[in-house]
């Protein structure tokens, strides 16, 4: 199986003598570092992984329920205790093959317990690369003529923090008031930021885009791409891992707001039932809590200049100039008019508009025209990720065409 | 009259025929509680339109009734033109479209104008010399109206002077500070509708 | 920039995918010596556990709650609550009351007037005047 | 106006002075020292020269103005407290003893009464909670002080009842008067535990001593037992006691414990040797009242009227005593922790005690907070 092998990869290669990868490859090391020490239930299946860890370290010594006061979170014996994570278990129908502890784990945020073997931020950082290619894969799969801006629109309104912050407290996760090896860890367990901190800093500094200072300078959509994240935001440059423990250290003094830490905790859920699952239990659930979720792509667009685009979209594409026709109208003299406008290209109408002026419903026709040109879905949309499971059809390409109109 | 309608409803919907006279008012009470399978079959007794199909000659024949909505097409639904070549349901719709060329296309809204082409390199340099010498005098409008061209084409070929730019700003200003909170708003309130029509709102 | 991207939440919708039950914890209070309680004491012993077999997503807890009526209090996912006393009723009465609080959405009971609310879209549209067949007048 | 008027000047440096850092506006408004003027009219009637006493002695124009000292009730409670602490005043001691005296020595015919038939009044005619304690009104129980509810010594218990009954019913005494000495001698309950008793069913002939010896000395002891009161029996006692020390010198008692334990209940046997007085049958209903009578006194255990008519061997009785008869209800919680059926459920979390907000503060990591909190303003 292609899971177990992504195990063993990282578990054989990945020693904790020569750990100079990147950092996503050292939170994996120590997810599956996790996952071989603090998994008494796993199946059977993983007793070979367990026997091919490099020298793992021992779980925290089981201490008395006096000194768990002393502890930054709650000890792994106590997931088995709490009723709360049982029934959170049960309530996001996870698959049985993911313990409790490791749901555990996945509530303890990085503010929380600095210790990278009992908090979940190695499982956040899989999760959050599974939850952006599974949803750019069917965002671009399902409308490939979606411009840039819309696709990061739409991946934000997916799986961006405020929506997973929405999701974490619709599935009825509760946090706790500050963390502790006391409290039940069926809580969400982060450090609060103390009063008054600004949540949102306006302006991220150190990114790794040339000449982020020059703020006036022009910010094209490609180079976003490249530089920003997957919701077209900037993001902060990676460090490498011999400052790490510094920066963390400097880090955890602070608290993080209840928005980041909950999306921190969805991107390590979907971590953590990709790794004791599998691949086809983490797609589906990501399809049965992810994409089930209502989102009108059509609403993500916010035009400037519609009838300049659409000029240009019918140059391209070898089409006739568009033309706009009046369809219907009524009360042309009075005090609320209705104009009803087509745009057409030759004899084909490309779309309408309804406004109280020509000019109003041009520029709606225009709007809705390019709507129809940029939400185009082919049919039978597969995506690149069905064709890991077993006995796929052979894959066809998805349909790629210009796309998006660059003036 | 009235006790009429305080008698229960019921009895007298299952026997129509005892009621005493075709009172008007009795009978407008009465069509609220007809029941919903007769009520969806008088709906569905509509009249045929014309855009119902071509299968209005054979009407005895099962057939399916094509009835357009009487709303504004669907953004999701991609025009016929805008389908890729491969896509299947572009050969499907030419296929069911009758070709109706013979009839005419609604009325334009705005004439495309004719473009022309005429300007030669040294125009161009013309109007750039005349806008940089005398900008209050030469304004856009008024070399497009020279040139037999369109204002954008002037704005594409040179700019004005930042001290002409100051000038105009200073004489906006000067005419904003006139209007009263009403305009104003209205004015405001125009601007953020004509925002609106770019989120189709 | 010619189009811009509008960023929202997407909306979620119960049971479209997975089904979150939003009955999340269930606290059923007894008292020892009271009479009110004999019908909770005995709904505790014999049919309790069918219950949060049948339950698992619901959090369970059985805590005394001496010289006082028994109460059933149900958390909801949506952070309120709803109690309801259950004195002198019997175990069957008091299985009820439970699947009440399990089934409710912890919102306050309001008239629907509409069967259905969707979020979806019409699939004809809004009707417009300007629309469909046109016919001259 | 404030209730606490009778509030002690002496009260106030305690509370000035107490550990507390925090005082709050109450108490602080109460333990403030008030000013002289106003201490002047505080109506302390304990005080010689309060405002009302002065009053009175202006009034009647003597220093001792007759009527009462205090017409507004007696002492405040926490004066009272305090004149406890003090020696009593030298008038009040003087005048007691007169009346007492007065009281017996009036009537030479006084005879004391034994039942209330006849009597004008029940109870003492004076206020018998003024007097120092008297010689009567001591109290000694019939019973033992400690209620025995380990199984080993209420075995011991029903075991020397029964060997004590089995002894009256040889010796043909009255069988009640075993109760007459709640507590026997070491050597003597020695001999007693060396005891065997056959379970035949008869009371008279179920007792098998370990020597002949042994035989006489207890037949001789519970003898004296029935005829004469406590006195004479103290000398028995004295006797036996070097007989026993005879006995030991001889070394047949085998498991002779400790010499430190001699103030644990039973001398620190902790069971019997042979459980044949189990299966001894009460239907005789002196047998069974002599020994309930005697158990009870032995084990401290009540036997109520129902249970008694439900007892019909010593078996019972002894269960009777370890609360296997009618045992206490279970509570629900103790029930519902030993349930499998519920113990297997992972979503199931049964309490016994009742929860309170501070137990969803633990929960919640908030207790610690508030703690620290209230530490850091010394409340804690």
């Amino acid at each position: 199986m292609k899971r177990l092998q992504l195990q063993r990869w990282s578990g054989s290669v990945l020693s904790a003598q020569a750990r100079t990868g990147g950092r996503l490859q050292q939170r994996l090391y120590t997810a599956i570092r996790h996952q071989s020490t603090a998994s008494p239930a796993a199946p059977a299946g993983h007793d070979q992984l367990i026997r091919e860890q490099p020298q793992a370290p021992s779980i925290r010594p089981s201490r008395p329920s006096q000194s768990r006061y002393n502890l930054p979170s709650p000890p792994v014996e106590a997931a088995r205790e709490s009723a709360k994570l049982a029934s959170l278990h049960a309530r996001l129908y996870l698959p049985s093959r993911l313990p409790l502890e490791t749901l555990a784990r996945s509530l303890v945020d990085a503010s929380a317990d600095p210790d990278p073997n009992f908090n979940n931020e190695s499982l956040a950082t899989l999760g959050h690369d599974l939850l952006t290619q599974y949803t750019s894969e069917y965002l671009v799969c399902t409308y490939p003529r979606l411009p840039l801006t819309v696709v990061f629109a739409a991946m934000y309104a997916y799986v961006g923090p405020k929506t997973l912050a929405a999701m974490a407290k619709e599935w009825g996760v509760e946090s706790v008031a500050a963390p502790g090896g006391e409290v039940d860890p069926g809580y969400l367990q982060f450090r609060r930021l103390p009063p008054g901190a600004e949540v949102n800093p306006e302006l991220i500094t150190g990114t790794e885009r040339p000449h982020e200072e020059e703020t006036h300078w022009r910010k094209s959509v490609t180079s976003r791409v490249v530089y920003d994240n997957e919701y077209g935001d900037p993001v902060k440059a990676g460090v490498p891992p011999s400052e790490l423990p510094e920066r963390e250290a400097k880090n955890n003094n602070l608290g993080v707001s209840h928005e980041q830490a909950s999306s921190t905790f969805v991107h390590a859920l979907m971590g953590a039932v990709y790794l004791h699952a599998g691949r086809p239990a983490a797609k589906r659930f990501f399809e049965q809590h992810f994409l089930s979720r209502h989102l009108n792509i059509s609403d993500l667009f916010n035009f400037s200049s519609p009838a300049r685009d659409l000029a240009r979209l019918c140059a391209r594409e070898n089409f006739d100039a568009p033309v706009a026709r009046i369809i219907s109208e009524t009360g042309r003299k009075s005090r609320s008019p209705v104009f009803v406008v087509g745009i057409y290209s030759g004899a084909d109408k490309l779309g309408e508009g309804a406004g109280a002026s020509l000019l109003e419903a041009r520029f709606r026709a225009c709007v809705a025209s390019l709507k129809g040109w940029y939400l185009y879905s082919p049919l039978n949309v597969r995506v690149p990720s069905s064709m890991e499971e077993e006995g796929a059809a052979p894959w066809k390409p998805v349909h790629v065409d210009l796309g998006e109109v660059i003036i | 009259m009235a006790h009429c309608i305080a008698a229960p409803k019921r009895p007298l919907v299952a026997l129509p025929f005892l009621l005493p006279s075709p009172c008007e008012s009795i009978a407008l009470a009465l069509r609220r509680n007809q029941s919903s399978y007769r009520r969806t079959k008088q709906r569905l007794r509509v009249k045929p339109d014309a855009s119902f199909g071509s299968s209005l000659t054979h009407t005895q024949e099962d057939h399916i009734v094509h009835n357009p909505p009487s709303s504004a097409p669907s953004v999701y639904l991609t025009p016929t033109k805008f389908l890729p070549s491969g896509d299947i349901r572009r050969n499907l719709r030419l296929a069911s479209v009758k070709n109706n060329d013979a009839e005419a296309l609604p009325p334009v809204v705005r004439a495309p104008s004719e473009k022309k082409y005429h300007l030669t390199p040294s125009d161009i340099r013309e109007i750039r010399r005349l806008r940089a010498t005398d900008p209050m005098m030469w304004s856009r409008l008024k070399l497009a109206k020279h040139f037999e061209c369109s204002p954008i084409f002037i704005s594409l070929v040179c700019e004005t002077s930042p001290q002409k730019k100051e000038i105009q700003k200073r004489v906006l200003e000067a005419v904003q500070s006139r209007w009263g909170s009403k305009r104003r708003m209205a004015r405001e309130d125009r601007q953020l509708r004509k925002d609106a029509w770019g989120r189709d709102e | 920039m010619p189009i811009q991207g509008i960023r929202t939440v997407a909306s979620a919708r119960n049971g479209v995918g997975a089904f979150i039950l939003q009955c999340k914890q269930l606290d059923f209070h007894y008292c020892d010596w009271a009479g009110s309680s004999r019908g909770m004491v005995a709904y505790l012993r014999h049919h309790l556990h069918a219950f949060a077999k049948a339950n698992p997503q619901i959090e369970i807890r059985v805590s005394p709650r001496p010289n006082k009526h028994p109460v059933i209090r149900g958390v909801f996912v949506n952070g309120r609550e709803k109690v309801i006393c259950v004195r002198n009723l019997e175990p069957e009465q008091i299985g009820k009351k439970a699947n009440l609080l399990r089934e409710a959405s912890g919102e306050k009971l309001k008239r629907t007037t509409k069967p259905v609310t969707s979020i979806n879209e019409s699939v004809r549209g809004i009707w417009s005047p300007y629309h469909g067949g046109l016919n001259g007048v | 106006m404030r209730p606490s008027l009778r509030l002690l000047n002496l009260e106030v440096p305690s509370l000035q002075g107490s550990r507390a850092l925090y005082v709050c506006s109450g108490c602080r408004q109460e333990a403030r020292p008030r000013p002289i003027a106003a201490r002047q009219f505080l109506r302390h009637a304990s005080n010689a020269d309060s405002l009302s006493e002065r009053v009175r002695r202006k009034i009647w124009g003597t220093d001792n103005p007759p009527g009462e000292k205090d017409p507004y009730g007696g002492q405040g409670v926490l004066e009272r407290k305090f004149s406890k602490q003090q020696p009593p005043k030298q008038e009040e001691v003087a005048e007691q003893p007169e009346e007492v005296e007065d009281l017996t020595l009036t009537d030479a015919s006084y005879e004391p009464a034994t039942t209330w038939a006849g009597l004008e009044r029940v109870g003492h005619l004076n206020r018998w909670n003024d007097y120092p304690r008297s010689e009567a009104d001591t109290y000694e129980s019939f019973a033992v002080k400690t209620k025995h509810n380990q199984k080993g010594p209420l075995s011991l218990a029903a075991h020397q009842a029964a060997v004590e009954i089995c002894l009256m019913h040889a010796l043909n005494k009255p069988l009640v008067s075993v109760c007459d000495v709640t507590e026997h001698e070491k050597p003597i309950f020695d001999m007693i535990y060396e005891c065997k008793i056959q379970p035949n069913g008869e009371w008279s002939k179920a007792l098998e001593y370990p020597n002949k010896r042994t035989q006489d000395t207890l037949a001789y002891i519970f003898e004296q037992i029935g005829a004469q009161p406590a006195a004479p029996a103290a000398e028995e006692t004295a006797e036996d006691l070097v007989e026993a020390s005879e006995l030991e010198e001889n070394g047949e008692i085998a498991d002779e414990p400790a010499s430190d334990s001699q103030d644990a209940p039973f001398f620190g046997y902790q069971d019997v040797q042979d459980e044949g007085f189990l299966s001894l049958p009460l239907t005789d209903a002196v047998t069974k009242f002599a020994y309930l009578k005697r158990f009870s006194q032995l084990s401290g255990h009540y036997f109520p009227d129902p249970i008694m008519q439900q007892i019909s061997t010593v078996k019972q009785a002894v269960a009777y005593a370890q609360g296997e008869l009618n045992k206490k209800p279970k509570k629900l919680a103790e029930y519902l922790a030993e349930d499998q059926r519920l113990l297997s459920l992972p979503n199931v979390k049964i309490f016994d005690k009742r929860r309170t907000t501070l137990h969803r503060d633990d929960e919640m990591g908030r207790k610690k907070i508030i703690e620290a909190a209230l530490r850091a303003r010394g409340l804690l």
